[in-house]
């Protein structure tokens, strides 16, 4: 009862704070307080839940057990994390993004392969991981290579369809003016074309980061050596660790999202003159 | 009628027909039970759904169910329809493994999710290091299936008398083109498919009183499959929802799993119990249980009730 | 009609290119079985043979046509062995959590566009959320919603919606900021409510976006769909399909579900792209 | 050379007082208007005329609400702009034409009338009428992007009349439009003044326009953007078009040109 | 009354004969140029006036290659628009900047000066050039969404003088500029012109500036895009501004204004 109590009111206040922040002038501060405040409520609530309602351990452990569990188990969380994220994710995420990037000038090159291309490639797309991800295994081994491979396939479309969409998003007046000057293929795509694709790039890069981080962990569950977080998490529920599980959950959020906020942050940089980024 | 559910730990087929018989041949109604079976499958922890109320009985591995009362699940095995285990090691004949000796240097494929166990058992008293390291196996998950066996990416592979190993021989292997280690022939066999609940369960004299006219409907059940296994398969066959089983396979299943129930009227062996927990306790380094814990984890209440 | 011929080109290459390599991973095994039955074998021998092996590496494709085609239609359609009921089974949990994840997709976009706390909280944990592996999860779900007597179709429709809400979120909030300083401007000097501009600012340009985020999560959805039924024991579903092939080593079935999906999820998402190209034909954008 | 107001005793309509107001660029801040102070009457027409880039859309938009001053007061209609805003007491034409690309020419004039609830048998008599006054009658159903620019332009100005608000801020709305077209604008515009009493605040390069139209000529100077002179016309306010040869309009343009000629650098 | 034109012998750099061209629309053609006839010659400077939505812009980019014409044919410096535009023949300001929004406006000037290949050095030397040409020296790391309506169009046109084209096609350049500044660039453009040689094609609605600059004078009147008149200007080469109140110069204008109206419903 206690603890429900807190609970509620650990709700009411954060609620609170977070108003009253928001209705500070926007700063550096305030913009970072508000989701770590959120996030801090959701927490405090959740510990309160599981206490408060005598919620089994081998349901949903404990905030507080989480985290000893990720300090007392940091070097296998590390190990994993090394072979899921380092091996696995990022290097599919960047031969993906990279083979997408090329694929898509060549196909946007080409209208005959956009045409034909681009309608298979949605349908490939659509072969969910789950039935693709157990025959890379049988394809490229048990190692990180399969999960790269599945993190290629999952990228891949996403960026080719976004970059696709952005070498097309000029105005006729922006390609009018390239024409005038006689500007060539390649001129004009390094200096319209590229420049204007940016914002779709970026979307594409961004939602791939997500994509790839679940992929690789997914992938695992259809084939892994002993290590890795896919790994650990299907293997921990059946052990019935969940505390364990979640401390693999935990690094993959805080992992995915240091990911996509520094692809937010290049697209900030990159793409300061899009009047969605000026604000 | 009383309604009960049980989750087991696998798919639809012969591995559970003694439940699909007794609910088809209506052993289930005399009781006046109404029993829901559910399916598992890779994803499914039967423990978490027991302990979530998804179910009230359950079918479970002895070894991963101590290893979920270590973890803080309050189960209790309360029959064990399986005497023996049908566990075993399956190697290609063409890696030149013969006998344990030549393990070291190998790769050795096992499902996880609780099913390594045993193995790990095994190989530390055989004191072999499972890292790959000089001297030592290297261990592989593999999922599900002998695929991995059959494309070589493993040497040797978990299998079960009654399934996989069929999987392999319809591949087209010979059995002379296999070597294979049964684990109760190497003296480390662990007790297999039994049926547990949660303490809370067996404190509620009602659910203590369904569970014994469950179990003794089911024993039933086991019992008419063992002698019937052509007709527990078609029953088998008609409740598999997915329509991916062959009836071959169903009913070659079914006549190896009566050689495992048949030594069991039921009730659990204590000397079983006390051999699969010392086969857990001496594994190795890293234990998955760290204490026996006796008594606690088993009990004869109901099957004492239901079989008299 | 003017996409057939390149389509079907690139079809033609794919299928070649896979017959080619069915040859190349399928091989081995031929090779092996002859070698254990003390069988010299030819290489037009050895080519076919890889082509119709039971549980191939990779089947081919005529295999995986043979199979969609008996289980469709020489299949009743309710007998549990017609694939077209697994699709059913799947495309209805689908389409529930599609509905139910834009709506849910939509509504976040609206109060992030609109409410300041909002915009300032959620978003990281809606990004969160989404590096959480579902597959992970899901067993979870399905067995709290199924402790709080939720079973069926419900809780794949929110593995469905967990999955799908995202793109449509993502989407939404960058199409729902898509107006124009000076279209804002606009709305301002007429003194617009924020239902008015929402309505008839906002929402029209918001649509190119909403159309491309809904075919992501439609795709997404079926995934969530599929991923939702591994742990509900298997019943039916595509996902059910998958998990038997995959235990029995099945790959001709496993290829023919992957492909039932693929259609499936290219099905919708062309229903999605007609519903698009006629809005934005009566709003005069296309 | 600030010169002060003469003070109005009138109901003043827009007034502003000590306005001054600073844009925070990447390098360094920008002076869009300093010291600024003015006074509007009642059913005035006020032109605001000067070199590009001194400020004048942004003091409209000040006076709309639509950019707040750094420092400085402003009242329309002797409340704030939000105010005034919120009242609908303006109608506003831009600059550049912004009509939204998935509505047609009249779909574009009709949406300020559905945002004011007008039903809709008002909204087609109205669209019908601001249609034919700018000589757009025909062009209901095409949309922008089939308009040449200045058909595009008198589109959105016609979408700011078709609403009855007693002020109206122009920015440049006849830039694209030839003489002649401007002409017959400018004689519409004028009737519509005098028929509806009307404040007009008309930004435009023109100075024959500028004089021809207005009772009272703003000339700004850029960066940063202040007023340099107020001219009150003496010109009657029945205007037919040859009025711009006669010799008060003449010098009036020349005292205007003089002020602008001023602001500039160069001769 | 479309008229034959006086066939000139020397090097004709812009010929059309018998141009046409529609345009398809969801309801129905629009004739936006009907049997255009005409002839530029070298150095020639050639206004194109006309009512909005006459065809001017849709003429100007019939030359420049950017639209194919229904019927007829353009020979551009002797060759078909297209082998023009690939030879470099032309700079073209558009109706509307178009600044490339990523690109300071240094970098937008800079633009056609790296396709074109100048070297570091010179692209420097000319950016500088233009930018005081259009007096926006100081204004060359701001991006475009930071300049006025006029300071943006200002850029856009010393984009197209900053390489050395030996046509310049202008879309109403001028059009969102005080008369200060644009009296100031007509100078200026009259002095380039005079150094250089060009041949310029431009669009205005202004009937003195059409006067002042031009050698020939193009009117047009719409629906379908006509050209009703041509005038070439008796003026000499040799313009000070004034030149605007001799009686020659009036007549001009004044016979412009009638071809004009006549193309008008309206008095
Ligand atoms: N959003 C902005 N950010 C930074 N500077 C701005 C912004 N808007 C305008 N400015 C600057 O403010 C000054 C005044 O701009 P404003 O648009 O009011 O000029 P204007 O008088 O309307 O010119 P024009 O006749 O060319 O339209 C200019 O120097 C411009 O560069
Ligand atoms: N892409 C297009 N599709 C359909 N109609 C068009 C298109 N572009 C121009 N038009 C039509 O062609 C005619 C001529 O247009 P154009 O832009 O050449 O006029 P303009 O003389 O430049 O007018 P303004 O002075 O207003 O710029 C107009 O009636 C216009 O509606
Ligand atoms: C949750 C869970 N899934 C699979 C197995 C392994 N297993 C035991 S019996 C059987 C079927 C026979 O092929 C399999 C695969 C397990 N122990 N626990
Ligand atoms: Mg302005
Ligand atoms: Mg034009």
């Amino acid at each position: 009862m206690m603890w429900i109590l807190l609970g509620l009111l650990a709700w009411i206040a954060g609620s609170a704070l977070n108003v009253w922040l928001a209705r500070r002038p926007r700063s550096r501060a305030t913009s970072l307080a508000v989701p770590v405040v959120f996030g801090v409520t959701i927490i405090v609530v959740w510990e309160a839940a599981v206490r408060g309602f005598g919620i089994s351990p081998v349901l949903l452990p404990a905030p507080s057990v989480i985290a000893a569990r990720m300090a007392s188990s940091g070097s296998v969380l590390w190990e994993d994390f090394v072979q899921t994220v380092v091996k696995g994710a990022l290097t599919g995420y960047v031969m993906g993004c990279l083979a997408a990037f090329v694929t898509a000038i060549v196909v946007d090159r080409f209208d005959f392969l956009r045409r034909g291309l681009l309608p298979v490639g949605n349908f490939v797309a659509a072969l969910p991981i789950i039935g693709t991800a157990p025959i890379l295994v049988m394809w490229f081994g048990f190692d990180w290579q399969s999960k790269a491979a599945v993190v290629v396939i999952m990228v891949f479309f996403p960026m080719l369809v976004n970059t696709v969409e952005g070498l097309r998003d000029t105005s006729a007046m922006q390609r009018d003016l390239m024409r005038t000057y006689a500007a060539g293929y390649w001129t004009t795509l390094l200096k319209l074309r590229l420049p204007a694709a940016m914002p779709f790039i970026f979307n594409g890069l961004k939602i791939a980061t997500t994509l790839a981080l679940i992929g690789a962990i997914v992938a695992e569950f259809f084939g892994s050596p002993i290590r890795g977080m896919g790994f650990r998490i299907s293997t921990s529920v059946g052990l019935l660790q969940l505390d364990l599980v979640w401390a693999e959950i935990v690094v993959a959020a805080i992992a995915g999202s240091a990911f996509y906020g520094g692809m937010a942050l290049l697209e900030k940089a990159v793409t300061f003159w899009h009047p969605s980024q000026r604000g | 009628a009383d309604e009960l559910s049980l989750q087991l730990k696998w798919v639809t087929q012969a591995q559970f027909a003694g439940y699909y018989v007794a609910a088809d041949k209506g052993f289930y109604e005399e009781e006046d039970l109404d029993v829901t079976i559910k399916p598992g499958g890779p994803d499914i922890a039967p423990v978490q759904v027991l302990l979530g109320g998804g179910a009230d009985v359950m079918v479970d591995w002895l070894p991963s169910a101590l290893a979920a009362r270590e973890n803080g699940a309050p189960i209790v095995n309360i029959a064990q329809p399986f005497k023996s285990s049908g566990l075993m090691l399956t190697c290609l004949k063409e890696h030149g493994i013969e006998s344990p000796e030549d393990f070291p240097g190998h790769t050795l494929g096992t499902w996880f999710f609780g099913n390594e166990l045993p193995l790990y058992s095994w190989m530390s008293k055989l004191g072999y290091a499972t890292d790959g390291s000089e001297g030592g196996v290297t261990i592989q998950k593999i999922n599900f299936n002998v695929d991995p066996l059959l494309q070589k990416q493993v040497e040797c592979a978990t299998t079960m008398t009654y399934n996989e190993y069929w999987q392999v021989i319809d591949a087209g292997l010979t059995p002379e083109d296999l070597v294979v280690f049964k684990y109760e022939d190497e003296g480390i066999s662990t007790l297999e498919d039994g049926l547990y609940t949660t303490e809370a369960n067996l404190e509620d004299p009602e659910m203590v009183d369904k569970l014994t006219r469950f179990v003794r409907a089911s024993m039933k059940g086991w019992k008419y499959a063992e002698e019937n296994p052509d007709e527990a398969a078609e029953i088998v066959l008609e409740n598999d929802a997915t329509g991916a089983q062959t009836e071959v396979h169903q009913k070659r299943m079914m006549g190896e799993i009566a050689k495992l129930t048949s030594g069991s009227n039921g009730a659990l062996d204590p000397a079983d119990f006390e051999r699969t927990v010392d086969v857990l306790l001496s594994a190795g380094a890293d234990p998955v249980i760290t204490e026996n814990p006796g008594e606690a984890a088993w009990t004869h209440a109901i099957t004492d009730e239901a079989l008299q | 009609m003017r996409n057939l011929i390149p389509v079907l080109t690139v079809v033609a290459v794919i299928v070649a290119i896979w017959y080619a390599a069915a040859v190349w991973l399928n091989a081995q095994w031929v090779l092996d079985t002859a070698a254990r039955q003390d069988r010299e074998i030819g290489t037009s021998e050895l080519v076919l043979e890889t082509w119709s092996q039971d549980k191939p590496r990779l089947p081919a494709p005529h295999q995986v046509v043979t199979e969609l085609w008996e289980t469709t239609v020489e299949k009743n359609i309710t007998s549990k062995r017609s694939l077209v009921y697994h699709a059913w089974v799947t495309l209805s949990a689908t389409l529930a959590g599609f509905a139910m994840g834009t709506a849910l997709g939509v509504a976040l976009a609206v109060g992030i566009v609109y409410v300041r706390v909002m915009d300032m909280s959620v978003m990281p944990w809606v990004i969160a959320s989404q590096t959480i592996p579902i597959l992970a999860i899901a067993p979870m779900i399905i067995v709290v919603l199924n402790a709080m007597g939720l079973s069926g179709l419900l809780p794949k429709a929110m593995i469905s919606m967990y999955l799908s809400f995202f793109p449509v979120v993502v989407g939404m909030v960058k199409g729902l900021r898509a107006p124009s300083r000076m279209q804002l401007d606009q709305m301002r000097t007429w003194n617009a409510t924020q239902g008015q501009e929402f309505l008839r600012l906002r929402l029209p340009s918001s649509m190119p976006y909403l159309f491309a985020s809904l075919k992501i999560a439609m795709a997404a959805s079926l995934v969530g769909a599929i991923v939702g039924e591994l742990p509900t024991g298997a019943v039916a579903g595509l996902g059910a399909r998958l998990l038997a092939g995959s235990y029995y080593g099945q790959t001709i079935q496993i290829w023919s579900a992957l492909f039932m999906a693929a259609i499936v999820a290219a099905a919708m998402v062309g229903l999605i792209g007609l519903v698009q190209r006629l809005t934005l034909k009566r709003m005069g954008m296309a | 050379m600030t010169n002060a107001m003469p003070q109005q005793a009138e109901t003043s309509v827009i007034s502003a007082k000590a306005l001054n107001l600073t844009f925070q660029t990447n390098d360094g801040p920008v002076h869009a208007l300093r010291d600024v102070n003015l006074e509007v009457g009642k059913g005035d027409f006020v032109s605001f005329i000067g070199p590009s880039g001194c400020g004048k859309t942004t003091f409209l938009r000040v006076m709309a609400d639509l950019e707040q001053p750094t420092s400085g007061e402003v009242l329309v209609n002797g409340v704030s702009p939000e105010a005034a805003r919120k009242a609908r007491a303006y109608g506003y034409v831009f600059q550049a034409a912004g009509l939204y690309p998935w509505r047609s020419i009249g779909g574009n004039i009709r949406l300020p009338l559905e945002i004011m609830g007008y039903d809709k048998a008002a909204q087609a008599e109205r669209v019908r009428e601001v249609l034919e006054l700018v000589e757009l009658a025909g062009f209901e159903n095409k949309y922008p992007w089939q308009l040449s620019g200045g058909m595009q332009q008198r589109a959105s100005i016609a979408r700011a009349l078709a609403f009855e608000a007693d002020i109206l801020l122009m920015d440049e709305p006849f830039g694209a439009l030839d003489e002649i077209v401007r002409d017959h604008l400018n004689e519409q515009l004028l009737a519509l003044w005098a028929r509806t009493q009307k404040t007009i605040c008309f930004v435009t390069h023109s100075i024959p326009e500028a004089v021809y139209l207005s009772t009272k000529i703003v000339v700004m100077s850029p960066r940063p953007g202040r007023i340099t002179d107020v001219i009150e016309s003496p010109l009657p306010k029945e205007r037919p078009l040859d009025i711009r040869d006669t010799p008060e309009f003449l010098e009036i343009a020349h005292r205007v040109r003089e002020g602008l000629r001023a602001g500039h650098a160069y001769d």
